[in-house]
């Protein structure tokens, strides 16, 4: 009550002051805000959260909610969205792991939510997430570890997709992304263009790690390995169904970047042949050659944020939710929540199939955190030139 | 028409339907080289479709066109010896006049010097004066000037015929006047063939060496304008040439019959014998009727009350009435005035029998 | 001049009436243009990878723009719109033509038929072509079944972009050119044909000046709106070629570097505004319309 | 003029085949929305048919908010863009007053501005200004771009009016707004509602605007983009293929009153001119 008395106060302040430089019109909306936002959350995420078969039991608990949902392709343009002044509209937003601590908490773009409600879901989750020895991961912490930003939910290793018909899965974990660079994949493979996994796989392409300042060398490697992809590639596209699809029909063998987030659709329809691949050793930290990410859902640093924010989080924990999330419409996926049994005992084998949970520990263990790139700015510069000036 | 002279354009039975609606009708008539020839017929008399046939903007539905003895039925406007004045004019808007009149030099590959010259004249020959007008933007010239620009661009076409569509109808009547004039000298000057088409015979009177009258698709009468004006071929005609009397009768037997004027019936004498019982008009001409004087006899005579008079500067027009509902138009000399009631009377040999 | 008509409270003057009834658009474009371009122009200016607006201007960023190839971009974008524009004058002109002067009832049948179609957002549209022309798609599929060819997909090149691009905007092109046809008079044209001129002729002296305003808007339009294009090259063209908004939109998301991309809008805008204006310089509706409004 | 028979069945056949390359990928999207699959290839057998995309679309809450948010949208910016356009089109083509060359020249700037920096433009703008982003901020972005696209469609009415009609309506005493009543927008009324449908749907089909604009209002152009790029359904296809039916109705509603205007203007022209 306390806040919503600030806030009409604020608001009426802000019209009298709008309304002086004959600006008045600017400020109703925001008059329409201060009557309270308990009937109205507005979710920013990755495709899945959006989905109706998510949504659709929340907004049956809470009869007239306005519950909005949009999902973006990228994570720097969803952030992009609250720095250009919607962190007024946002409640939630879900993003991959490094984000929220490398990013937006910095930039007081979010804030902590409680750990004394949230810390037994945590604690259920599956290893990698909670153990006793590391604690809760520390992606979903405050640098300085004091404060919990977000909830984890839906992960997966993110690498490269095959058609199995074409290319064997041995072969493909063995040779890694190089694989890519022999002359008899020119036209073969289309280029999924999600920029900043796209810079990622170029830099482990080119045999180093991302994650770390590049000697002039290594961005003279990475320049001509970005050239080389963009020249072979058969397809360039930023839609992961239409890969598929050219996947699927035989006009491409491989997609570069790729992970059972935009694969694992097309498997649970029954493409089998289609396959994400986790290579077996890498440039990465340890020798891994394989990246992972996971979602952490954050509530926005929004003035006037919705009380049912923590809510919804607290819904999606529920067994028949998590199930729903990972199953979601258009993406499916594993989620921390399995390594309990009224969660795990609720997916069927061509679900568990759709992704590759017989080998998804295996490929996890080859993973390294997603993080976000020291120089990304460089290299998406080089990035974008090379796509840009592409021969062929 | 002139015997001699072969014929420049032959109609030969046109008739034109425009689905079940026949516009024109079994139409034929011919035009000698170098004659100003009219069409004349109220608004809907098929002349303007007949006018579009005979450019090439319309297909006949049966009949001949010939142009010098060539079948032109299927050639287009743009391949035919004819060109005409649209009512509209349909001067290109975004031309000046001068390059409005070079139009069908450029179409046919002139060179510039060429055309130029050619305008000049042309220009010059319509009282516009090229160094004035050349340049001018074809929107921002008067009535009268589009009228002469439209002329002269489709006598730089130099075609064999010239059609006109009513181009003076939206002047006023000084200039038309005036247009007329110019319009026949410059005819008689290029020896060009000219088609005109108006609904004012008065207009056609003026101009033209022969007339041909439409009514309905159909030719009613063709002819000299004088040929046509003593001897109108029916009612219809005599109506259509202006300011005339027609009375309605009805034979008696012998060269007598009955007038009726609605309330009262005249029997009157008729200049030839009639089949009892038909139904005639009878045409008398404003001038031939007369005021008699005390004890004055002719051919027939009614009383009549003069209503209004009007000046016609050496002569007095008259409207008089027979009876309530029924005038007549009297034309006198100006001492030949007269007023109230009077004696109005003509002779037989100035009337004639016409169908009605 | 209220002496003169008591009656009147006041009048207003030829000059007041036009600037008032200017001044709701003025005022929307002040609010809703000006100063929003005001705002990336300045951000422009500001250094890259910031956020704020409230910093000490530089040129860096056009510095950067010129260093890099993002003149390939520009070429391309501009290349391909003005190949969608000659291409989409062609294909419409006809169709024009014959909806202003010929059909009668399809006149309004294709209007609705084109109009409709525009209900669906372009991009499900171009993903109809993608369907359309990926292997064993619809056209493959169909070349199949009844001829037994094997076609590969017919997407991924720059036809295919110019094709995509064609579609798309081809109602901003036809539906000005039928507006431009309809102020052709028929009897214009008919004297046209009767002083000698032929088809080709009356089209080049005749139809084509004369329906100049509705050709300039089209062609307008169409440029102005496909250099902006960014889907076409995208989901048709397999990112063959990068578009100068395509560039701008990666550098709004992707490098979250907004003044580089502010700048490279302005350059953009820029550019194209001098296209457009070298267009407008030459072509005056008035005078080609024959008409002078009065006050 | 003469137009044979031969040349019309030309047209006529040039025009059917432009339609039906038009259509093409209107086709292509009905049978990818009737695949059970959301990966085919074509042509799939009969069984792989289903009507279950339709019947997700039609009770998606999800798709009935983005419906009314892009409904929303359009009815305002129709509204807005028509009436500002009417105005603008008058000083576009018919008064003489002093700035009007240069305003001629800037109206068509907003269309020479690409249409997703403007949006952001205007993201940065509202920012700027302490404005939340909603439908109505994306209401703004459409009409600041469709509103010169209304003024032109009207203005090319407005040339063609008779000038003189005017000015004997205010001979015979009219106001102004008497003769703006009875006289200007009778007579413009079918470029008017020409112009409204011209806005409903440039606003309804936009994207690049909204992306920017609608805050947590996702319009449906917006959410088809993102289900397209990302998670995929034949859903998104069923939704295009359900708007253009609704689309053909509203249409064949729309351009019967314009139809129904033109006639009646028509008549008020011919009744007033007299010829």
């Amino acid at each position: 009550m306390k806040t919503t008395h600030n806030f009409s106060r604020r608001d009426f302040m802000k019209l009298a002051g709008a309304a002086a430089a004959g600006l008045a019109f600017s400020s109703v909306p925001n008059l329409a805000w201060a009557a309270g936002r308990d009937k109205e959350l507005n979710i920013l995420c990755w495709e899945g959260y959006n989905s109706d078969n998510v949504l659709n039991p929340f907004r049956k608990m809470h009869k007239g909610l306005s519950l909005k949902a949009e999902s973006g392709t990228d994570d720097p343009s969803m952030i992009n969205k609250l720095r250009a002044g919607e962190i007024k509209v946002w409640d939630l937003i879900n993003l991959n792991q490094c984000w929220a601590r490398q990013q937006m908490w910095g930039e007081g773009l979010i804030k902590p939510i409680s750990m004394e409600r949230f810390m037994p879901y945590i604690e259920k989750m599956m290893p990698m997430f909670y153990n006793k020895e590391m604690g809760i991961n520390p992606f979903a912490l405050s640098p300085d570890g004091k404060e919990l930003i977000g909830m984890m939910q839906r992960f997966g290793p993110m690498n490269f997709v095959v058609n199995t018909k074409k290319i064997s899965v041995d072969m493909a974990e063995d040779q890694g992304l190089p694989m890519f660079l022999d002359p008899k994949m020119k036209g073969k493979y289309g280029l999924l263009a999600w920029d900043n996994w796209n810079v990622m796989h170029m830099c482990i392409t080119a045999g180093f790690s991302p994650y770390k300042e590049h000697t002039p060398e290594e961005v003279e490697k990475f320049k001509q390995t970005a050239q080389t992809l963009f020249a072979n590639a058969a397809m360039i596209s930023g839609d992961p169904a239409q890969l598929n699809q050219a996947l699927i029909n035989g006009e491409i063998d491989a997609i570069y970047s790729g992970g059972i987030y935009t694969c694992s659709v097309a498997r649970f329809e029954g493409f089998n042949e289609v396959h994400h691949i986790s290579p077996r050793r890498g440039p990465l930290e340890g020798g891994k050659g394989s990246l992972q990410w996971f979602e952490l859902t954050s509530v926005v640093n929004n003035p006037d944020v919705s009380p049912l924010a923590e809510d919804f989080l607290e819904y999606v924990q529920r067994p028949d939710i998590c199930h729903t999330v990972a199953m979601a419409e258009a993406s499916h996926n594993p989620v921390t929540q399995m390594s309990q049994p009224e969660v795990f005992n609720k997916f069927k084998k061509d679900e568990l199939n759709s992704f590759h949970w017989d080998t998804l520990e295996d490929q996890m263990n080859r993973s390294v955190d997603y993080q976000v790139v020291p120089d990304n700015d460089l290299l998406t510069s080089i990035y974008n030139e090379a796509k840009r000036t592409r021969e062929g | 028409m002139d015997e001699s002279a072969a014929p420049i354009l032959e109609v030969a039975g046109v008739t034109k339907r425009f689905g079940k609606f026949t516009a024109v009708n079994d139409v034929s008539f011919q035009i000698a080289d170098g004659e100003f020839f009219t069409l004349v017929g109220p608004s809907g008399s098929g002349k303007t479709t007949l006018l579009r046939m005979l450019v090439g903007m319309e297909k006949p539905t049966e009949g001949a066109l010939k142009i010098r003895g060539q079948t032109v039925n299927d050639l287009p406007p743009n391949k035919r010896p004819t060109c005409m004045v649209f009512q509209s004019l349909a001067l290109f808007p975004h031309m000046t006049v001068g390059k409005n009149v070079e139009f069908p030099l450029t179409i046919r590959g002139a060179g510039e010097s060429e055309r130029r010259t050619r305008a000049w004249e042309l220009l010059k020959l319509l009282h516009l004066d090229p160094n004035r007008y050349y340049n001018k933007n074809v929107t921002q010239c008067s009535g009268g000037e589009r009228q002469r620009v439209a002329l002269a661009r489709a006598l730089a076409y130099d075609p064999d015929i010239l059609f006109f569509d009513e181009p003076l109808s939206a002047l006023d009547a000084r200039l038309r006047k005036m247009l007329q004039k110019e319009l026949k000298d410059i005819q008689r000057s290029t020896k060009k063939t000219f088609c005109y088409v108006t609904h004012s015979l008065e207009e056609a009177m003026v101009m033209s060496d022969r007339v041909a009258i439409l009514r309905a698709g159909v030719i009613e009468q063709i002819g000299r304008p004088d040929e046509i004006y003593a001897a109108p071929k029916n009612a219809f005609v005599a109506e259509f040439m202006g300011e005339v009397n027609l009375l309605d009768i009805t034979a008696a037997g012998g060269a007598t019959a009955n007038w009726d004027t609605g309330r009262k019936t005249y029997p009157l004498n008729l200049p030839a014998p009639l089949e009892p019982g038909a139904a005639r008009k009878l045409l008398i001409r404003p001038e031939s009727l007369r005021f008699l004087k005390e004890g004055e006899t002719a051919g027939n005579a009614v009383p009549v009350k003069i209503l209004n008079e009007f000046s016609l500067g050496s002569r007095i027009q008259y409207h008089v009435e027979v009876v309530p509902g029924c005038t007549l138009t009297v034309e006198r000399l100006r001492e030949e005035r007269a007023s109230g009631e009077a004696l109005l009377g003509w002779e037989l040999a100035d009337s004639q029998i016409l169908e009605s | 001049m209220s002496d003169k008509q008591p009656k009147k409270k006041f009048s207003f003057g030829p000059g007041l009436v036009g600037a008032l009834s200017a001044s709701p658009f003025a005022l929307l474009m002040l609010f809703g243009f000006v100063a929003p371009l005001l705002c990336v122009v300045w951000f422009g200016l500001m250094p890259p990878k910031t956020f704020e607006l409230l910093q000490a201007p530089t040129l860096e960023n056009y510095r950067t723009i010129f260093e890099q190839t993002y003149f390939k971009s520009i070429m391309w974008s501009l290349g391909l719109a003005a190949v969608t524009v000659v291409i989409l004058l062609a294909v419409c002109y006809p169709l024009a033509f014959a909806m202003a002067k010929i059909f009668r009832s399809g006149t309004a049948f294709i209007t609705y038929a084109i109009a409709t179609s525009l209900f669906v957002s372009e991009n499900i549209r171009l993903f109809g072509w993608v369907i359309g022309f990926m292997k064993k798609g619809v056209v493959g599929g169909l070349l199949e079944t009844w001829f037994g060819l094997q076609i590969d997909s017919l997407l991924y090149n720059v036809p295919v972009i110019v094709l995509g691009m064609c579609y798309v905007y081809l109602p901003f092109m036809l539906f000005p050119l039928v507006l431009g046809v309809n102020m052709v008079p028929d009897q214009v044209r008919e004297a046209a044909f009767d002083l000698g001129a032929s088809r080709w002729q009356v089209f080049r002296k005749i139809d084509l000046p004369l329906s100049m305003p509705g050709v300039m808007i089209g062609s307008l339009l169409v440029f102005v709106l496909s250099v902006g294009a960014i889907s076409e090259a995208k989901i048709l063209g397999g990112q063959k070629v990068v578009t100068i908004a395509s560039d701008i939109e990666s550098e709004f998301t992707y490098a979250q570097n907004w003044p580089l991309g502010s700048a490279l809008s302005t350059l953009f805008i820029v550019l194209t505004t001098i296209v457009v204006f070298l267009a407008l310089a030459r072509f005056d509706l008035e005078k080609l319309l024959g008409k002078k409004p009065s006050e | 003029m003469i137009v044979s028979r031969t040349q019309k069945a030309g047209f006529s056949l040039y025009a059917g085949l432009v339609l039906l390359v038009f259509y093409f990928p209107v086709f292509c999207i009905i049978v990818a929305s009737l695949s059970k699959r959301r990966f085919f290839s074509f042509p799939y057998p009969q069984e792989q048919i289903t009507f279950k995309w339709y019947e997700d679309a039609l009770t998606s809450p999800q798709v009935h908010d983005f419906v009314s948010v892009s409904l929303r949208i359009g009815v305002v910016t129709a509204l807005a863009s028509v009436t500002i356009g009417f105005f603008s089109a008058l000083a576009y083509a018919r008064y003489r007053w002093k700035g009007r060359k240069t305003f001629q020249r800037l109206v068509l700037l907003p269309l020479f501005f690409p249409q997703s920096v403007l949006g952001l433009a205007l993201l940065m703008w509202f920012n700027f200004l302490d404005v939340t982003t909603s439908w109505w901020t994306a209401a703004i972005a459409h009409t600041v771009w469709i509103a010169p696209i209304t003024t032109l469609i009207i203005s090319i009415q407005a040339y063609g009016l008779d000038e003189s009609l005017e000015e004997a309506a205010r001979d015979m005493g009219a106001t102004r707004w008497q003769i703006l009543r009875k006289i200007t927008i009778p007579l413009l009324l079918p470029g008017m509602i020409s112009a409204t449908c011209f806005a409903v749907l440039l606003s309804w089909g936009n994207f690049a605007l909204s992306l920017f604009t609608t805050g947590a209002d996702s319009a449906l152009p917006e959410w088809l983009y993102a289900r397209m790029t990302s998670g995929y359904q034949p859903m998104v296809p069923a939704v295009g293929v359900l708007n253009v039916l609704f689309a053909i109705i509203l249409v064949l509603v729309l351009f019967g009153i314009v139809k129904w205007s033109t006639r009646k203007s028509r008549r008020a022209t011919a009744a007033a001119g007299g010829h």
